[in-house]
């Protein structure tokens, strides 16, 4: 019963136009490998969630495969904007692109409600703010016990989530170190949930550990190993942050026509992302290797 | 009783209809042997959750408890509750829970609480732990428990964990409690009320009348629960060596 | 800043008469050392906050420390009854003993409302349950998005949590493994917390594998080091549950004198745990050690 | 701007501030290396906090982001980001808060979501991020920013994070901002409005006047930030050789 997959068959047997896709991971883990899939099989029309849109999304909404966006920060961390979504969003250019805004917290309780089957989650935010006001979900809701006001959000469930992991089993056993983000809640959220991992590993390996399973192979519909699959993001422990890249980037998206040159050069005359590895080369993969810096072991005990 | 206990009988019923269930959420007491035999027989890619934070455990011993040591030894995930509550049991990821009880009533509904009035409980049960939102959430539930008249009452002294409200189960909710086993037969609820499906070898309809707090719906021919097998009575002893469990 | 204190002294000075304590940990990692102490230092008026009360608080209330009980399952898991509590609670002998009852899910809710700030904390429980007629402060909510109605449980805030851990270092900084309960929620829920490790480690312990971490030492008043202090519970890797004792004490507890004299011998005769341990024994101590099975080793890298 | 840029005597006027507090709540950009600062200078304890997940960051390198690996590697506790911000921020952990704003007014309301109307934006800024509930949740806030009489405003465009409201904040709220740095001088609030605390070596009152959007409240004499130290100097151009903070 293994869930392995080619990042190919997973888009398109797991990605539908029209569906509502959260591609998760906050800065750590963000699969580009997917999104270049989705945006090389010419999806249309998706709702694309993210905390974070990040450069996986200026250049999906670049290509095209969007028509809204469900955010809580967008821009290129540490750099500035991101531009191909800017001119959607101010000149309708080259389309309109909907969007639907909330705080990091509105779109973690979102997920959060949406994995634990709650019809909305409570938190102590927006008060004050225009953001209710830009956005009938977020909603005020007086607590059962006295004169107190929280503010509310809905659930968020995604037809698909796409999380990045370091290892992952045949069945979808999935573990995560560094930062977790909301990975678990948008994976429990989901209806279909595709693991992007760096590492197959035997099952053993997560049993040996199972404190690290964040995603449990009971959700997952397909398992897409893809080494440096996350680039320019990263991968804690495998490969570092790309800012030179994110950095680069800036001046990619400001010009349509230099950000479709780009996606014609690194996406659409690829067949994959190994050709994509292939093409950075390894001088830019030997820049971005972490020094070994190994956790130590814990004993589970085994008891008979 | 010619080769077997009652409760080797209970045990081997239960575990027996775990055959399609994928995800199981084990309950405390006779529920735990029932599952694990499950897993050892009809079974093996059953994946066993408990309340601990348990999901995927493949135990090499018998817990006594839900929270046992060897629970988190090779498990495919350890989890804090919240996480197991709320994303495992309510996010709808529990195919069957199995749970004990100490009263039931021909709805469904069980009790687990008090024995008495809650004010001035003749005897304190040990109370819902879990068992009031795995009957919501769970896909649904089976019942293993002993029959008495005063365990399977015409109504329950309190309600731990609702079964089959008059109108039916809400939208959401799961199909609540669908069997029950006990040590005399096996019970399934049509039209949300108990009825007899099988009565265990040696057992005679009047035995389970009379243990029966209520008129018991009885169809035309009554079927015989298949005896143990002999692989079934070793698994399960071979399970429980020092009958912790089966006495 | 080293907060190591003795169990004596975190307890005399963390732990007051009419104090709402939760000694947290569920099944795995109850520390019985901080019980006895708590007993030992005739403590009294207390409320006790446990999902499951087990053996330690039918020995805490035997002792006469408390004057209410907390809790979403009270028994001797797999065994039976705790007899001192149900003595109280049916026939108030030697004295009544007040309750507040909730599922296991509530109180994980509870917990997670004081943790989180917030007022109150929805589920999908309790509908056709008669348990919200036996305790008020349980009650429908609804959805502030239609017709959906979940119930409510108010925040649980303990003036004092306990935590037993398997390592923590001198600044509280606490990891766990195994079992994790809802130790990190009715820590963070609490005025004041006292971590309980069976190993003090140093900070590049920790540090190398931060995402074990439950609880930083931010949120910890005291550390004390009490190895094998959870017996008859247990620490994963460290011992096993002593499930013969489980056993054993529901003879025990069903005859208050019997209970009387095991609470003289095996607490007030004690100065402290380490007393407690050495009178347990080598040899049963032997009988309770796991086979070793480690954990594989992660790598997060050191990025420059 | 004799021996330091302007930047460099914003982030170290910032840094100077986070003396005391234990716990920051490091935003993305400016406070990023403001904060660094502060922990390699004034605070060696202090405990920063990112709302990636991390808690006691130790890191070796400065982010560019505030999701970067070298957060994680060496931190005190990596945590999903439901416990960060629910357990961490909103449980009031978080002394301070240190953030960018894109305009602020003179009651400390910041926008980071658009300049124009936010249905038809002139700029559309990042938004929100965990701004909004940062500036409920923690103990009060320190902002740090560009001034200029585009970016100091009469009243913001959006409201993105409360400020200080008529009739004050509400009860259970921390104290919001207390405290504005800018490449010009230091801000602080009196009554909820603010008004001048120093202005930089160099720095002309008109020339704050100019920068700003309102008729700024100006004691009766206004203090001179102490200029750059060479440490100070030292230690930011350290933590950033490569300027991509510091320009």
């Amino acid at each position: 019963m293994s869930k392995v997959a080619s990042m190919r068959d997973a888009i398109a047997a797991l990605v539908g136009d029209g569906d509502t896709v959260a591609i998760e991971g906050f800065t750590h883990l963000i699969s580009f490998a997917a999104g270049h899939e989705i945006i090389r099989q010419r999806r249309r029309e998706l709702t694309l969630c993210r905390l974070t849109p990040d450069l996986v999304y200026d250049q999906m909404v670049a290509a095209g495969v969007a028509r809204k966006l469900v955010f809580s920060w967008m821009g290129n961390p540490g750099v500035g904007s991101l531009h191909a979504l800017r001119r959607r969003i101010e000149h309708a250019d080259p389309a309109p692109l909907e969007i639907e805004e909330y705080s990091h917290f509105g779109m973690v309780g979102r997920y959060t409600a949406g994995a634990a089957g709650l019809p909305f989650f409570p938190l102590r935010s927006y008060a004050g703010s225009d953001l209710p006001a830009a956005n009938a979900n977020i909603v005020p809701l007086p607590s059962p016990y006295g004169d107190e006001t929280v503010y509310a959000v809905p659930p968020l469930n995604p037809d698909v989530t796409i999380v990045a992991v370091q290892r992952a089993t045949s069945a979808g056993d999935a573990q995560v170190w560094g930062l977790t983000g909301c990975q678990q809640e948008a994976a429990f959220a989901a209806k279909r949930v595709i693991v992007v991992c760096e590492e197959l590993v035997d099952d053993a390996v997560v049993r040996a550990d199972p404190n690290r399973t964040l995603i449990p192979g009971l959700l997952v519909d397909a398992v897409v190993v893809a080494p440096l699959g996350c680039h320019p993001s990263y991968a804690q422990g495998y490969y570092d942050r790309d800012n030179a890249f994110y950095l680069a980037w800036d001046g990619i998206s400001r010009n349509p026509a230099i950000l479709d040159r780009w996606l014609d050069e690194w996406v659409f005359a690829l067949a994959d992302h190994a050709d994509y590895t292939a093409k950075l080369g390894e001088d830019r993969w030997q820049s971005l290797a972490p020094v070994p810096a190994p956790s130590g072991r814990v004993d589970y005990g085994s008891y008979r | 009783m010619s080769g077997w206990s009652e409760t080797e009988m209970m045990v081997i019923a239960a575990a027996r209809r775990l055959t399609t269930e994928r995800v199981c959420f084990v309950g405390i007491g006779l529920p735990n042997i029932a599952c694990a035999l499950a897993k050892r027989t009809v079974n093996p890619g059953l994946e066993l959750v408990y309340e601990s934070g348990v999901y995927g455990a493949d135990p090499v011993r018998l817990p006594l408890s839900i929270g046992d040591p060897t629970l988190a030894s090779g498990a495919s995930a350890v989890t804090g509750m919240f996480q197991l509550f709320a994303y495992y049991l309510q996010g709808g990821m529990v195919d069957v829970a199995f749970l004990g009880a100490a009263q039931i009533d021909p709805v469904g509904n069980i009790n687990t609480t008090v024995i008495g009035d809650y004010a001035a409980p003749q005897v304190r049960l040990p109370g819902s732990g879990g068992a009031c939102e795995i009957g919501i959430n769970a896909g649904k539930l089976f019942v293993v428990m002993r029959q008495s008249a005063r365990s399977f009452v015409p109504v329950v002294d309190f309600v731990t964990t609702t079964g089959h409200p008059p109108g039916g189960r809400p939208h959401g909710w799961g199909a609540g409690p669908t069997l029950v086993v006990t040590q005399l037969g096996v019970y399934e609820f049509t039209g949300g009320r108990m009825q007899v499906e099988s009565i265990h070898p040696g057992v005679a309809l009047d035995d389970v009348r009379a243990a029966c707090g209520w008129d018991l719906a009885v169809p035309a021919t009554v079927a015989e629960t298949p005896p143990p097998t002999a692989p079934e009575l070793a698994a399960v002893r071979d399970l429980d060596p020092d009958r912790t469990y089966l006495g």
